[in-house]
């Protein structure tokens, strides 16, 4: 038998790959089709928000916060004005807490629809999947065009509120998409979850161990896929969660699958999120009394959301001035990344792609 | 050879040249408009009426495109690959009948001859992701090399299906014999077939060696211009040769009532490709172990007893053939129900491909 | 994995795409077709209102990014004189924290969403190209009493006609 | 709903297995002395009716004339979240004990705290610059840096 020279081969994947959601790197390392090692190198997006946060005043770090997950970008103002109204004291109207819980749902739905898709795409559908999703995510960008004037960036909330009261308009065609949503996650069931060569790539492929899952922090999907049954806004209700009746999708596995699956099973609870709260909704203002020039008092304070992506938190220090003393972001995708290279070893290059996906990071989130 | 002879082939050359130029700017169009249609968008509707024209804009845009030869690139290797990539796809052609007796060669072995030039498309893969230099290239390479050997076996068993029913290797003979399309006396055998060519012609779910996701573009990574364009011309031309291979095998080629047969031709060879698309725009793709373990673990056995059983069939249906009007009708239910019971059977003892390789 | 249901979810999936074949494209044509945006869009250049504006720089202080750069001079009487008044929209966030923050409305967001230049000098606006004109016109953002007299947004949950 | 724990409860039950452990302990959170944040750490995590299997966050935090490390543990079993500090008064090497064995979350967020902060930790497999390249002068995040 003749032996064969043969060497590993380091491949960087990214930071321009397609699927790298993004300009995120991995330098790994193949022997053949398998990993044997991986690196994550982060920082191709990072543009200092919690520095640049730090000259500014608290308003003006509210368009910085839209930029850091830019796909759901309302709950990510969300939790920034959640933790600078806990600093100063503030209670936020009735009506502007629902509006809040609406926004926050609508926004999990559009971001878990790109989530499901892109995962999709990474495995090869030719993006008809996406497509499919992309048409019930674009209602959703109308639907928050309506209100405040961006499909992206939206800039919505304010602390003490949120900017704008929702026109009339709003709430019919909401109603109407809450009662078609369910049909097409139904659609996309029908498409995907039976889908031999789907079950064939996802199942058992990239699995994270509950106590893994657990010790490295994870959140969001990817934790309640590892089978823990831990959501934010169970656990520590925010905003009037405490309000509706919902279920907390668990999976058993913990791999790609169950990730999949959660998310599609979260986008239905959300529209029935949705429902109870269009009927609940009181009426009355939409913003407290707040000067326009907020100084906290000394102090600090933490506040967590259950964003699409995990436990989004920002710590917030104030010295009593204008501008936050400083701003820490604790970025769910970010620390999800943290048992990516565990996930991957051994297994093959499609399969990192499909394990990356699955985890479903945006940059902007990650590198800050 | 005589005159006539030399008269025969200059005309076919030229009608095949042109039936398979626009033919493959047909399916450019067609596979972007279907597909878009399937995605619930208009696709290509800008360049000429409904886009028909866009293939022409395309090809207008490679041609003035900077032609790039990677600085480390094995010049002659990168060079030659587009058109040892495309004429294979061409040679197909030559025996394939569009009507009866119109045919460049009627060659006795035609059917042979396809699956010999048509797997030598791949050594232009393998030339091109070999002489990029690029690591993507050469694992596309590497995949498309093992791909196109491991499916080459069962597509060549299951023709032996089709060549034991009509006793010849002859393409015209093999459209002769076909009372009924073979797709209903062999539903596995054309499965197999339509599978194995699918990887073959590497089109989702088997377009492993693009692989965009994974792979970036594969061996075509570092191609631009007219090179490009040749590769992505031969991706067509390896489709039109085989959805025509496929129509002749198992549609019964030109045969069909009112329309004449060129047309009939035609129609099925579009609709060969409409499977294509709609696969296309459905299905995930295979990891590359799950690939080769559907080749070795799933197809091979089935073609394997797909030979079989057609082999005991026609022993059986020798003398009965004359009371039978020639034709083995009870033989297109037992061979569907054979089928449809061997796929079932088969799935239960069938895993893909390897799970984690400890490292 | 085993192959449990035989192909009976690829077939599912393949008659869905087959379903949605026929069914009617969601795209719209855009230079053709234009769909009307929100009433409150927050679209590309702001609208300023020379005769309301009492240079009180607010909107410069508001602005996250400090994009908007006012000099004055001594007017007449008690009121300034704007000299200058520039907004650098390639730096625009566009989040409306100026038009929001304006105490004499003398700023709106504006309407367009077609305004690419081919130098970046020309995303600066000076103080003429920032006035009410046919092309730009303001929206309603922050601003109700122009909101009211905005068209009807087209979205499009009625326009793909729902579940079919 | 999440409680937080009270600070000075915590700091107590502290007390008890490590005296000199607490710098000082307030309603909101606890301050440790460096050198025994690992093992208090432990504590933390092990002992029954506390059990912090699940490290939230990480922050450092610069105040010009200490740095300081946040960290905000959380139970996921009893539901309840204590909010911990820990000071480092030399700014020109800042050294910590890294919770990496302990909690593998701290892993990417202590190498952002080493890279915008500047606080090194001691053990950490693979410290060193995250969002930031290799060879960048200077740690942004702090107060001084401009």
């Amino acid at each position: 038998m003749m032996e064969l020279k043969t060497e590993p081969v380091v491949i960087n994947m990214g930071p321009q790959h397609p699927s790298t959601h993004g300009v995120f790197r991995m330098r790994v390392t193949f022997d053949g089709e398998v990993i044997v090692d991986m690196e994550p190198v982060f920082g191709y997006l990072h543009r200092g928000i919690e520095k640049l946060a730090e000259e500014r005043t608290y308003t003006q770090v509210i368009p910085l916060t839209d930029r850091l997950d830019y796909v759901a970008s309302m709950t990510n103002n969300h939790a920034y004005v959640l933790a600078v109204e806990r600093l100063a004291g503030i209670t936020v109207p009735e009506r502007a807490e629902y509006l809040r819980v609406i926004m926050d749902e609508m926004m999990r739905i559009s971001s878990h629809l790109l989530a499901v898709g892109f995962l999709l795409n990474d495995m090869g559908a030719f993006f008809t999947p996406l497509m499919y999703m992309f048409r019930e995510r674009e209602k959703l960008l109308d639907l928050f065009e309506m209100v405040c004037g961006q499909r992206l960036t939206y800039n919505y909330m304010r602390i003490g509120g949120l900017s704008h009261d929702i026109p009339p308009e709003f709430l019919p065609a909401l109603n109407r998409f809450v009662q078609e949503m369910p049909h097409f996650i139904d659609e996309y069931d029908q498409l995907l979850a039976e889908n031999e060569i789907l079950l064939a790539r996802t199942k058992g492929v990239g699995v994270l161990s509950r106590e893994l899952a657990i010790n490295a922090s994870a959140s969001g999907p990817v934790l309640r896929a590892s089978g823990v049954s831990w959501d934010i806004r169970k656990a520590d209700p925010y905003s009037v969660y405490d309000r509706f009746k919902f279920q907390v999708p668990i999976g058993t596995a913990g791999d790609i699958y169950d990730r999949y699956w959660v998310r599609i099973q979260e986008m239905r609870h959300s529209v029935r999120i949705l429902e109870q709260a269009i009927k609940g909704l009181p009426s009355g203002e939409v913003m407290a009394k707040v000067p326009p020039l907020l100084r906290p008092p000394q102090g600090e304070a933490y506040a967590h959301i259950e964003s699409p992506r995990g436990e989004l938190g920002f710590y917030v220090v104030s010295d009593n001035s204008i501008a936050p003393y400083r701003l820490h972001i604790r970025a769910p995708t970010f620390i999800n990344l943290t048992t990516l290279r565990d996930l991957v070893i051994g297994w093959k290059l499609a399969d990192a792609v499909a394990v990356f996906g699955s985890i479903d990071i945006v940059l902007g989130e990650v590198d800050r | 050879m005589n005159g006539w002879d030399w008269i025969h082939w200059l005309i076919f050359v030229v009608v095949i040249l042109g039936f398979a130029l626009s033919m493959i700017i047909v399916f450019i169009w067609t596979e972007r408009k279907v597909i878009g249609r399937f995605q619930l968008r208009r696709g290509p509707n800008r360049v000429g009426p409904m886009g028909v024209l866009q293939a022409f804009a395309d090809f207008i845009k490679v041609l003035t495109k900077e032609d790039i030869v990677p600085a480390k690139a094995d010049r002659w290797v990168h060079l030659l690959a587009p058109i040892v990539a495309f004429v294979p796809a061409l040679l197909v052609l030559a025996v394939v009948p569009f009507r009866d007796g119109s045919i460049l060669a009627d060659l006795n072995i035609g059917i042979l001859y396809v699956v010999a030039i048509g797997a030598l498309g791949v050594v232009g893969i393998f030339m091109a992701g070999w002489g990029s230099n690029n690591k993507y290239s050469l694992i596309s390479a590497m995949r498309t090399a093992a791909q196109v050997v491991s499916y080459e076996v069962p597509v060549v068993l299951s023709i032996v299906g089709v060549i034991l029913i009509t006793g010849s290797l002859s393409m015209v003979t093999i459209v002769h014999e076909q009372q009924v399309p073979f797709i209903l006396l062999q539903p596995l055998g054309f499965l197999i077939f339509f599978l194995g060519t699918t990887a073959e012609i590497n089109r989702s779910p088997f377009d492993l060696l693009e692989a965009e996701s994974e792979i970036v573009a594969g061996f075509h990574i570092e191609y631009s211009g007219m090179k490009f364009a040749l590769f992505y011309l031969g991706e067509y031309a390896h489709a039109v040769a085989a959805s025509a291979v496929i129509t002749t095998l198992f549609l019964s080629g030109w045969k069909g009532p009112v329309l004449p047969p060129v047309l009939w031709f035609l129609i099925k060879v579009g609709f060969v490709f409409w499977l294509f698309l709609w696969m296309r725009s459905t299905l995930p793709r295979l990891r590359v172990d799950q690939l080769m373990g559907f080749a070795w673990k799933f197809l091979l056995p089935l073609a394997l007893f797909n030979v079989f059983l057609t082999g005991a069939e026609v022993l059986l249906w020798e003398e009965k053939m004359a009371s039978w009007g020639n034709f083995p009708w009870p033989f297109l239910f037992l061979n569907l129900a054979l089928a449809g019971g061997l796929i079932v059977l088969w799935s239960k003892f069938f895993r893909l491909g390897g799970g984690r390789v400890e490292v | 994995m085993r192959f449990k249901r035989y192909g009976a979810g690829i077939a599912k999936g393949m008659a869905l795409t087959l379903k949605h074949l026929w069914r009617r494209p969601i795209t719209v044509e855009y230079p053709e077709e234009r769909l009307i945006p929100s009433k409150r869009f927050r679209g590309y250049e702001l609208v300023w209102y020379p005769e309301r504006c009492t240079a009180c720089a607010t909107c410069a202080k508001a602005c996250p990014q400090g994009n908007i750069e006012i000099v004055t001079s001594r007017g007449e009487g008690d009121m300034y004189k704007v000299e200058k008044f520039e907004v650098d929209t390639g730096r625009c966030m566009f989040d409306g924290l100026c038009v929001e923050s304006c105490p004499f409305n003398a700023l709106a967001m504006g309407q367009s969403y077609e305004r690419s230049s081919y130098c970046r000098g020309q995303v600066v606006l000076s103080k003429e190209e920032l006035t009410i004109s046919e092309e730009r016109q303001p929206s309603g953002y922050a601003r109700p009493e122009i909101e009211a007299l905005q068209p009807e947004q087209t979205l499009l949950i009625y326009r793909t006609g729902g579940v079919r | 709903m999440t409680t937080a724990l009270s600070g000075q409860e915590v700091s107590r039950q502290i007390g008890e297995r490590f005296p000199d452990a607490v710098l000082q302990s307030d309603e909101a959170a606890v301050v440790l002395r460096g050198e025994s944040l690992l093992e208090v750490a432990q504590f933390l995590k092990a002992t029954p009716g506390l059990e912090f299997d699940y490290l939230t966050s990480i922050s450092g935090v610069d105040y010009l004339d200490y740095l300081e490390v946040v960290y905000h543990l959380t139970s996921m079993k009893n539901n309840h979240s204590l909010v911990l500090k820990v000071r480092c008064w030399d700014r020109d090497k800042p050294s910590l004990p890294s919770v990496v064995s302990l909690w593998r979350g701290a892993d990417l967020q202590e190498r952002e705290a080493y890279d915008l902060v500047g606080i090194a930790f001691s053990g950490h497999p693979n410290l060193k610059r995250i969002l930031l390249w290799e060879g960048f002068e200077g740690h942004p995040l702090r107060r001084d840096y401009l």
